[in-house]
């Protein structure tokens, strides 16, 4: 079940990726990347059934780094939102070459 | 159950200068908050000397360290003289950091208690970052300090380009977080341990599982990259640096990539070193985009904040040129790069900071036409500054690139070495731009209204950055000596030689 | 029964991945994380992470989850999502970039973790913590030991998030 | 005198040291005192300098004299090492000479910012001094970087309408080629350390590693592009041009007696003994030869047609070095004692001719010849000077420019006569490009009312201009105790190069010695093989 | 003067060898007109200040104002008083050596000039036979002209100026004779060459004499690269460049008609041809009477020009050894001299008249070293010197009379144009005299100095064509025909000059002819000695087969052929080899007849183009200059001297101007400065399609990354 589950953390890892490539919305993209991190996740539990229990701290750590991500990267996109009243990112483009 | 805990005691010696950071930040943010603290336009400034206090009992710390014997390589957090090394730098570009700022963040109005408290806690994530040994605490050093980037590049909330530059910052970070916990899970895998020194005994006998460490050692370069902002991995970094309040760049540009190196060189050097032939080619190409892209780059920029970003990517560039190399050289040449770097890039951005009078405006590199002809001290401050950053004789930046040259030259990497003083050469051209645009060109007629009045901290840091600048160009014996004494505490060292890169 | 059970949990994990990416509501997209997030839960469970598998339940889905709809709602996003997905040149693009990189780590992670099931004994291990300690004491015994300084290091970080939401979040004075 | 004030145990530090101390005290002070200032801290780094003459002594062989080591960067084994030979001995002095002239001759033309101007003059001639004195590669290195910062602000601050264009190219131009070589000298310090474990950058210790002929070429390749760049050699030249003609008079001076000089120094000091194998491949030996006469013909031709007067003796600059570079790759002593000759005597007549171009500028802000005509009616000394220094300029014998050039040409005949023959035309095209210059500026008639106002020298201008020019002359009739000062050192070159070569490669001699023969009669053929035979009993 | 060296030593008792011979100050010599250089240098550069202040405040300066100021008054006596001094000095030199039967040189060296390597060039002086005579004709003649200059010259403000570049003129040109190896030689001929083009130029404020001036010079080095050339590979061969050396050893090393001595020799007949004026680099001397006429005397006509023909005789060996340069020297020198010699038909300028004369005979004297006659050569050299500069000279006071004359009524009309004279034998009768003795000499009339000369050459050419081995005979008599045409042309175009100046109508206009006058004092007193000179100077080298005849004075001359005897220590080694590899001269002409047979017929045929051409022309209307129409016809290609100058414009000038234009706009400026520019604008191009990847956009920035991120896993993965 190892491979089975690492191929399946690894094919969710690449939709994450591919949802920050493809889409614009600043919380769907936020949300891709968790989808990423909860590959990774995968991947350590996967891991941990056959290397030790450090995979499952990670995972636990992993989580609380996500739960801190979240609240500040929320925060963000509230503060920007007030700037430029949208959350599409190919708006913010005051930055660029 | 009963924990036993007598196995941990020694990481509060450890990590001494880190807890007695964090405990200061409690301290600043407690003053800060409370109706009692320093008020009126003052205030940041004197939160800020209050925040030097905290690094100043940081950095006596680290002093203290030297004098501590470690209790093993197995420890998660190294008191190496590396990490002691690391420290210094970090330390350096936090209180440098902390001196240029603080009339910019009174000027801007900023939130001064938890613009120093994020500064102050994104230092003690660096510390541990370079201290530890075991993938998990880097890890959460790296977001510790990550978080606290984020923020503090979206901190002028009065700024669009401030919460843009944030946002950025923070959806790539966040992304390129995945790639290196990615990476570490593969590595784990692989290897059986988050622990670097296990993993780098499991890579030595063969133990490792070859398929998936290939991958997370690949992986946990994109991480690394990503935190150096090595070409393709950068493209974050000069729209960040561009739209983060000046000092903020100013300290991601030399704390935060100074950790990230530290951290990817024990990682690569320690871990890593007996797959070398695995990851070398990749960095090796890594470092060339990275040279050529940023430099060429550089030479079209107008602004000279994003001039200076291109150039801190071209720096990484240099930078990585060690980690190729992968020899003791090579490393200690980074430690002293690092050093000197930290110094140079902070002046640069600190004059950077006293141009743009009124927050972020007189950026652009016209700017400073008859720059230095008003102001002749600054200007010649600048002059060095960028001197030193384009690598002249009789500045330290000139030594450190012949440091990082040599270690390339041991490990026979002639063609890299080649690319670097090329690309060196691109980088001449932005650079001069600058000092032509000061000296050469005529003030536009008229009085100059902008008065650059320059506060005490903006004044000892220019000053120090400028001595110590030229000292370690002129002096720099003991200085190379502790860096090199530094890495061979580092317990790995590279292949002494390798074949000529592709 | 337990592969079956893998299976389904992975195609509704995968799906939900997909549906994320695909759907063009932001809320639609966090009802499908969602989904993601609780069938990886049950891979958990089936991998014997049972603690894990709560609080990925818990505080995962939950909470975290909770406050992106949260978020939602409070920009009002509901509604104005034209334009969202990127153009037809950019998702050829990114699929052929993603696509190739999950061809390569399917056949890199499907062949190349051969080896690694047979020779290790930790799971062994594992049980054998559970069994002493419990699913949440298993996990609790090295967090508070050997991984003291990284839970340490946690706090400091929801510190830093916590500053850091409010310094951005709280209304300029 | 010398021995009882321990001269030799100071002077190489003075020269060095002094200079800086200057520029300090020069912006110490204010800004009108700066030029007395720079002059007189300029005049005593000159007239220490003059004891070298005697202080450095021939007779003890060709080797480094009033050598002095003292640790730098320990850990790398960099000394701050100085010491001369009999190569560098009158660079040092051509320097020193050359610069308080350079700055008594920026008096006028100087107007803003003076106290700058004269502090970095004065950092230059430390960073030129360090240069001709270092023994050590790194510390040359060091030294032959720093120059660039001053000349860049020169150029760049105190030049013409393009000034930033020409000292942008300037230093960009010159950067690339001594980064390349910074790769270059690494390598072999890293070889050194490989091979022999020596952990030097000391030119004594490098000469020691034992470079096979493929890294020799290499690194010959990135030494020779610097200095080839620095040189000018065509086709790296057109920074040159662009330069002077922008360069502020006295930075031209500097740059053309001394700047182009460090390139030059560096082929002799480290291209030929460094890496003897590559020096005298037949291949380089050729490229160089070929590159070094299509810069003197080349340069003579743009260089006649040029209108402005100051980038027509910019292109003379490189047709001399070319004679330079022709009579160093000659590879035998003559080639090199004449290129090294030419090094001085083009240094002392170019610098003067810079001088005086800079001075008629000061009269009549330009510097197109069609704007001149008759200056000779008006300024009689002007042109005297002028026309002797362009005399010399352009090799007549008895001047300094003749022996140098006759030596270079020589050398290059002994073993390449096809090129010699080529290079030797080009003392047509000096007269081809100097006359017309010289006639339509000071000859012909007084057409123009603003060239009847030009004044003639004034007294100070005639104290620049007479030791310039009784040195031309001086050296021109008797540069014997210069050649004999330069010759051991020459010869050690020339030795270390020969050496390194398996007997039967060795050229030089090899041609004459065989036209000897075929065209020896019989009679002398075996008068010869008595004589041999006589020395073999 | 060898006359009166000659008698000068008789009556002193010198005689026959005295032991070793110590010449007396040989250095003071050179030194001599150095330092009259160096005082009148001085003077003209303080003088020259104050002129530039008065043409500053916008006038002249008028030096003659309030009496002769000292700067203009002392090289009256500076300037020609070196001179003397340094004639003097020669001449007790000259009468020592001539009693000291001296056969091999005197050597005195004074520093070592150039010591390098196996080089060793010491700053040296010799003096033998050769040296010596041509230090009496420099120092002697130069003596002469130097006072004629005081004359000339007196009213110039560039007077002391003048004194400065003829006194160093002659320091050079006694170096250039005095040096003992090539190198110091070559000092000499180049310092000859700046003077020549200083006092060419020397009214530098007209362009045209500027430009002669310039001329000069440039085509002067195109023959001096010759030369450069000869010493380097005499080096080569010898190691050294010493004549001693080289000439001592040159028989024993160089094969006879070698490629090697042909090379040396061809090189240094480029050298010759430069500066001697020759084909094809002759057009500079016409250009050079620009300069101040009595400067044409010395430099143009007596001394420098010459220095060719010295340079072939000083290498005698080598060129004895070099048949094949020696045909080539003597081709060149005859086709010279009938060349000019058409020129010089049809010129209406006295100075370019007598330029190219000096051309052509210049061409004679080439013969004469070129068929190994190097005695002859040198003796031609001499009287060429005697009777060219009391030509020009002359000439000098004609212009400086006509100049007068014209100046008082402020008419443009050229001074120096023949056809604005006429008849001047009535204003200048001693100018008249003594001109028509020279014309006399150099048509080799009996019993005239250019008689003996001219002769023995054209008879050695003639004997060259018979000799018994030699080379190329059809040559030699094609040269010999040549060459007695271009005496017949000579004796023509002089004539012509002659009656045009002097004879006829006056065409000066009235007014102006009342200023014309004979030449001051110190003027006429110079053409009467050189007169004398150009009557008497040729019977000291009288050859042996005239000697006793009727042509020689039946035998009565007093050491006739004592240049032969003279000489010999120098040329021994060269007639020895040719001797060797020639075999006997034949002693007949190629058309039969002895040379006394020749010689009567070639002055009665020269005294009867004499005669025509006067009796001719004497009665002929000239119409004036500026009433004169274009000529027509071939005698229109001659008055435009073949158009010579205008293909060396169209085919040398501006081929090379063009290619240097080309090789700086494009060559220099676009394709080599171009690349570098390029270079630089395409980095900064690149970087600027670079930062457009850098749209801002992060989905742009994530999917690069992602890039990244595949191109690494697929590197490692597969």
């Amino acid at each position: 079940m190892l491979a089975e589950s690492l191929v399946l953390a690894g094919l969710i890892f690449v939709v994450g990726t591919l949802g920050v490539i493809v889409r614009r919305n600043v919380i769907i993209m936020f949300l891709c990347i968790e989808l990423q991190l909860n590959a990774v996740n995968l991947t350590f539990v996967a891991f941990s059934r056959f290397v030790g229990i450090e995979g499952q701290l990670f995972v636990f750590f992993v989580m609380t780094v996500a739960a801190a991500e979240a609240a500040v990267g929320l925060a963000i996109i509230i503060s920007i939102f007030r700037h430029y009243e949208t959350v599409n990112v190919n708006r913010f483009d005051l930055l660029k070459w | 159950m009963e924990l036993d805990f007598s196995n941990q005691a020694h990481f509060i010696v450890a990590l001494a200068p880190e807890i007695i950071l964090a405990v200061w930040g409690m301290v600043i943010l407690l003053v800060g908050v409370s109706s009692r603290g320093p008020t009126g336009p003052r205030a940041s400034t004197e939160l800020g000397w209050l925040s030097l206090v905290g690094i100043l009992a940081a950095v006596l710390a680290n002093g203290w360290l030297y004098g501590v014997t470690e209790v093993g390589t197995g420890s998660m957090i190294a008191v190496d003289r590396f990490a002691l090394f690391s420290n210094w730098i970090i330390l350096a570009g936090a209180g440098l950091g902390i001196l240029v700022s603080q009339n910019y963040v009174q000027r801007q109005g900023l939130q001064a208690a938890e613009f120093y408290v994020l500064l102050i806690y994104s230092t003690v994530g660096l510390m541990v970052m370079t201290a530890a040994r075991d993938l998990i605490v880097i890890f959460l050093g790296l977001e510790i300090m990550s978080v606290a980037v984020y923020v503090l590049a979206a901190i002028n909330r009065a700024d669009g380009r401030s919460a843009e530059a944030g946002l950025k910052y923070f959806l790539l970070g966040a992304f390129s977080t995945g790639f290196l916990l990615y990476g570490i899970a593969l590595v784990y895998g692989a290897a059986g341990s988050t622990h670097i020194s296990a993993i780098a005994e499991s890579v030595a006998n063969g133990t490792a599982h070859g398929a998936l460490l290939a991958f997370g050692i690949a992986l946990l370069t994109v991480g690394f990259s990503f935190k150096v902002s090595a070409v393709p991995f950068h493209m974050w970094t000069p729209d960040v640096y561009e739209g983060a309040p000046t000092p903020v760049t100013a300290f991601m540009s030399v704390a935060v990539k100074a950790g990230a190196f530290l951290a990817f060189l024990r990682v690569f050097s320690v871990a890593f070193v007996d797959a070398y032939e695995s990851w070398w080619v990749i960095l090796w190409w890594l470092t060339v985009l990275t040279m050529v892209v940023a430099n060429l780059i550089a030479t079209v920029q107008v602004s000279v904040k994003r001039m200076l970003a291109y150039s801190g990517i071209a720096h990484a560039g240099y930078l990585m040129v060690a980690i190729v190399a992968a020899n003791e050289t090579a490393a200690a040449g980074l430690l002293f790069y690092l050093l000197i770097y930290t110094l140079m890039n902070i002046g640069a951005f600190g004059i950077v900071i006293l141009v743009s009078d009124h927050g972020e405006e007189r950026l652009e590199i016209q700017e400073y036409a008859g720059f230095g002809w008003r102001h002749p001290l600054l200007g010649l401050v600048f002059t060095v500054f960028l001197l030193s950053l384009a690598g002249f004789p009789g500045t330290g930046g000139f030594i450190g690139k012949v440091f990082l040259l040599q270690g390339a030259m041991e490990a026979n990497l002639v063609y890299l070495s080649v690319i670097l003083v090329l690309t060196t050469v691109v980088s001449y051209w932005y650079y001069l731009r600058v000092a032509w645009f000061m000296w050469m060109r005529d003030a536009p007629p008229g009085p100059d209204v902008h008065t650059i009045h320059v506060p005490v901290g903006m004044r000892v840091a220019l000053i120090a950055g400028v001595i110590l600048i030229v000292y370690l160009g002129i002096f720099p014996g003991a200085t190379m000596e502790v860096a090199r004494s530094s890495v061979s505490g580092l317990s790995v060292i590279g292949p002494a030689s390798i074949g000529l890169a592709p | 029964m337990t592969e079956v059970l893998f299976f389904v949990f992975a195609a509704v994990a995968l799906g939900g991945s997909l549906g994320v990416v695909v759907s063009r509501s932001p809320v639609s997209s966090l009802l499908f994380i969602v989904a993601t997030l609780a069938s990886t839960a049950g891979i958990f469970v089936l991998l014997e992470a049972h603690f894990l598998a709560a609080i990925q339940i818990m505080v995962y889905a939950g909470a975290i989850m909770v406050l992106f709809l949260f978020v939602i709602m409070l920009l009002n996003l509901g509604h104005d999502y034209r334009g969202d997905i990127r153009g037809r040149v950019a998702m050829i693009f990114g699929f052929a970039v993603t696509g190739g990189m999950g061809g390569l780590l399917a056949r890199q992670l499907g062949s190349g973790s051969a080896g690694l099931e047979t020779n290790l004994g930790a799971g062994d291990a594992i049980d054998a913590a559970l069994l002493e300690h419990g699913a949440v004491g298993a996990i609790a015994q090295p967090l508070f030991t050997d991984y003291v300084v990284a839970f340490e290091l946690t706090g400091i970080l929801l510190l830093v998030a916590l500053v850091g939401a409010l310094v951005l979040a709280k209304k300029a004075s | 005198m010398l021995n009882a004030l321990a001269y030799q145990s100071w002077v190489l530090h003075a020269l060095i040291w002094l200079p800086l101390l200057g520029m300090i005290h020069v912006l110490w002070r204010s800004e009108d005192r700066a030029k007395v200032l720079a002059v007189r801290w300029s005049l005593v780094v000159f007239v220490l300098s003059v004891g070298l003459w005697w202080a450095y002594d021939p007779a003890l062989g060709g080797g480094y004299q009033l050598d002095s080591t003292r640790p730098w960067i320990a850990a790398w084994g960099v000394n701050y090492a100085l010491g001369l030979d009999g190569i560098s001995v009158f660079m040092v002095m051509l320097t020193t000479f050359t610069t308080p002239l350079a700055i008594l001759g920026s008096f006028n033309y100087i107007q803003k910012r003076q106290k700058s101007f004269y502090a970095l003059m004065l950092l230059l001639e430390f960073g030129v001094v360090g240069v001709f004195t270092a023994v050590d590669l790194f510390l040359f290195y060091v030294f032959f970087e720093l120059t660039l910062v001053p000349m860049y602000f020169i150029i760049g601050i105190w030049g013409g309408e393009r000034r930033v264009y020409a000292a942008i190219k300037f230093f960009l131009y010159t950067a690339l080629g001594s980064l390349l070589m910074l790769v270059g000298v690494l390598y072999i310090y890293a070889r050194g350390k490989a091979l022999l474990g020596v952990s030097s950058f000391a030119f004594v210790d490098l000469l020691q590693i034992p470079l096979t002929p493929v890294e020799q070429m290499w690194l010959f390749g990135a030494f020779a592009l610097a200095f080839a760049i620095k040189v000018p050699v065509f086709p790296f030249h057109t920074w040159l041009p662009d330069a002077h003609v922008e360069a502020p008079t006295p930075g031209s001076v500097v740059l053309a007696a001394v700047l182009l000089k460090m390139g030059t120094y560096g082929f002799v000091r480290f291209l030929l003994p460094f890496f003897p194998v590559a020096a005298q491949h037949p291949t380089v030996v050729l490229v160089m030869l070929t590159l070094g006469v299509i810069g003197i013909i080349y340069a003579a031709w743009v260089a006649a047609v040029q209108p402005d007067a100051k980038k027509l003796v910019a292109y003379t600059s490189v047709a001399h070095m070319g004679f330079v570079v022709i009579g160093i790759f000659a590879l035998n002593v003559n080639g090199l004692q004449g290129g090294l000759l030419v090094m001085i005597s083009h240094g002392i007549s170019t610098g003067a001719l810079f001088l005086l171009l800079g001075m008629l500028y000061e009269r009549r802000h330009t510097r197109l010849i069609e704007e001149f005509g008759g200056i000779g009616r008006v300024a009689p000394w002007l042109a005297t000077a002028f026309v002797i220094t362009a005399l010399a300029s352009i090799g007549l014998p008895g001047t300094s420019g003749f022996v140098g050039e006759f030596l270079a040409l020589l050398g290059v005949f002994e073993d390449h006569p096809g090129i010699g023959i080529f290079a030797a035309s080009g003392v047509i095209f000096a007269a081809y490009y100097m006359l017309p210059m010289v006639q339509s500026v000071f000859f012909n008639k007084l057409e123009k009312p603003e060239n009847r106002a030009v004044q003639d020298l004034s007294r100070r201008e005639l104290w620049i201009l007479a030791p310039m020019i009784a040195l031309m002359i001086v050296i021109g009739v008797h540069p014997t105790p210069l050649l004999r000062r330069m010759e051991p050192s020459v010869q050690m070159v020339l030795e270390r190069v020969y050496a390194a070569a398996p007997p039967s490669a060795a050229v030089s001699e090899s041609l004459s010695e065989s036209l000897r023969e075929s065209l020896a009669g019989s009679f002398a053929e075996s008068r010869r093989a008595a004589s041999g035979a006589e020395t073999a009993e | 003067m060898t006359q009166f060296g000659l008698f000068l030593m008789q009556a002193v008792g010198l005689d026959e060898s005295q032991g070793a011979w110590e010449p007396l100050f040989p250095g003071l010599i050179i030194l001599l007109p150095l330092l009259g250089f160096a005082v009148n240098g001085a003077l003209a550069l303080s003088a020259a200040r104050k002129s530039a202040d008065a043409v500053r405040a916008g006038g002249e300066f008028d030096f003659f104002e309030n009496g002769r100021p000292a700067s203009h008054s002392l090289p009256t006596w500076v300037g020609p008083g070196v001179m003397l001094l340094a004639f003097l000095l020669t001449l007790v030199n000259f009468m020592g050596m001539l009693g000291a039967e001296l056969h091999e040189p005197v050597i005195r060296s004074y520093w070592a000039w150039i010591t390098t390597g196996e080089l060793n060039v010491a700053a040296a002086i010799q003096l033998d036979q050769l040296s010596m005579i041509m230090m009496m004709i420099i120092t002697g003649v130069g003596f002469l002209i130097h006072v004629f200059s005081v004359g000339y010259m007196q009213d110039d403000p560039g007077y002391p100026r003048y004194f400065a570049y003829l006194n160093l003129f002659v320091f050079f040109m006694l170096v250039l004779v005095m040096g003992a190896s090539y190198p110091i030689m070559f000092i000499g001929w180049e310092g000859v060459g700046l003077c020549s083009y200083l006092l060419i130029g020397f009214w530098f404020s007209d362009e045209e004499k500027a430009s002669a001036g310039k001329k000069a010079f440039i085509v002067n080095r195109i023959g001096d690269l010759g030369f450069l050339l000869a010493i380097f590979v005499l080096y080569l061969v010898f190691q050294q460049v010493d004549y001693v050396g080289i000439f001592g050893d040159a028989e024993s090393i160089f094969e006879y008609g070698g490629p090697v001595i042909t090379t040396v020799t061809l090189f240094f007949l480029l050298a010759a041809t430069g500066k001697s004026a020759q084909i094809p680099l002759y057009i500079w001397l016409p250009d050079a009477m620009a300069g101040p006429t009595p400067v044409s005397a010395l430099i143009h006509a007596a001394t420098m020009v010459t220095a060719g023909v010295y340079l072939v005789a000083r290498s005698s060996v080598l060129f004895a050894l070099a048949p094949l340069s020696s045909a080539v020297v003597a081709g060149i020198g005859v086709l010279t001299a009938l060349f000019a010699a058409t020129i010089a038909l049809k010129q209406q300028d006295i100075k370019k008249v007598l330029a190219y004369s000096t051309v052509s005979q210049l061409g004679y004297m080439f013969l004469g070293v070129g068929v190994g006659a190097y005695t002859a050569g040198i003796f031609h050299l001499m009287t060429h010197a005697f009777f060219k500069a009391l030509l020009f000279l002359g000439a000098g006071a004609v212009i400086h009379s006509m100049h007068h004359a014209l100046h008082h009524t402020h008419k443009d009309w050229d001074a120096q144009d023949m056809r604005n004279m006429g008849g001047l034998k009535a204003y200048m009768p001693i100018t008249w005299v003594t001109m028509w003795l020279a014309t006399l000499a150099i048509a080799g009339i009996w019993p005239f100095a250019g008689f003996f000369s001219k002769d023995e050459i054209i008879w050695m050419t003639g004997a060259m064509a018979g000799a018994e081995n030699a080379p190329y005979q059809g040559l030699y008599t094609v040269y010999w025909i040549m060459a007695l045409a271009a005496a017949m042309l000579t004796a023509f175009y002089m004539t012509r000059l002659m009656i045009m100046t002097f004879h006829g109508q006056n065409r000066t206009g009235p007014s102006e002819a009342e200023h014309l006058h004979e030449a001051p004092r110190t003027m006429w007193i110079p053409l009467a000695i050189l007169a004398a000179l150009s009557v008497f100077g040729g019977w000291v080298n009288v050859s042996t087969d005239l000697r006793e005849s009727v042509l020689g004075g039946l035998g009565i001359l007093p050491m006739s052929d004592w240049l032969h005897l003279w000489l010999e220590p120098v040329t021994e080694a060269a007639h020895r080899v040719q001797e060797a590899n020639l075999g006997e001269l034949a002693h007949a002409a190629p058309l039969g007849g002895g040379e006394v047979a020749w010689g009567l017929i070639s002055t009665v045929a020269a005294l009867g183009v004499v005669l025509v051409t006067a009796r001719l022309m004497v009665g002929r209307k000239v119409p004036v200059a500026a009433e004169d129409a274009e000529p027509t016809g071939f005698s229109r290609i001659l008055f435009n001297k073949w158009y010579v100058d205008e293909f060396y414009h169209r085919w040398v000038v501006d081929p090379v101007l063009t290619t240097s234009r080309v090789l700086w706009r494009v060559v220099d400026a676009r394709i080599i400065d171009g690349t570098v520019n390029l270079v630089g604008n395409a980095t900064r191009a690149i970087g600027w399609v670079g930062s457009l990847l850098q749209t801002g956009q992060v989905n742009t920035y994530v999917f690069f990354m992602t890039v990244g991120v595949l191109v690494i896993l697929a590197v490692i993965g597969l």
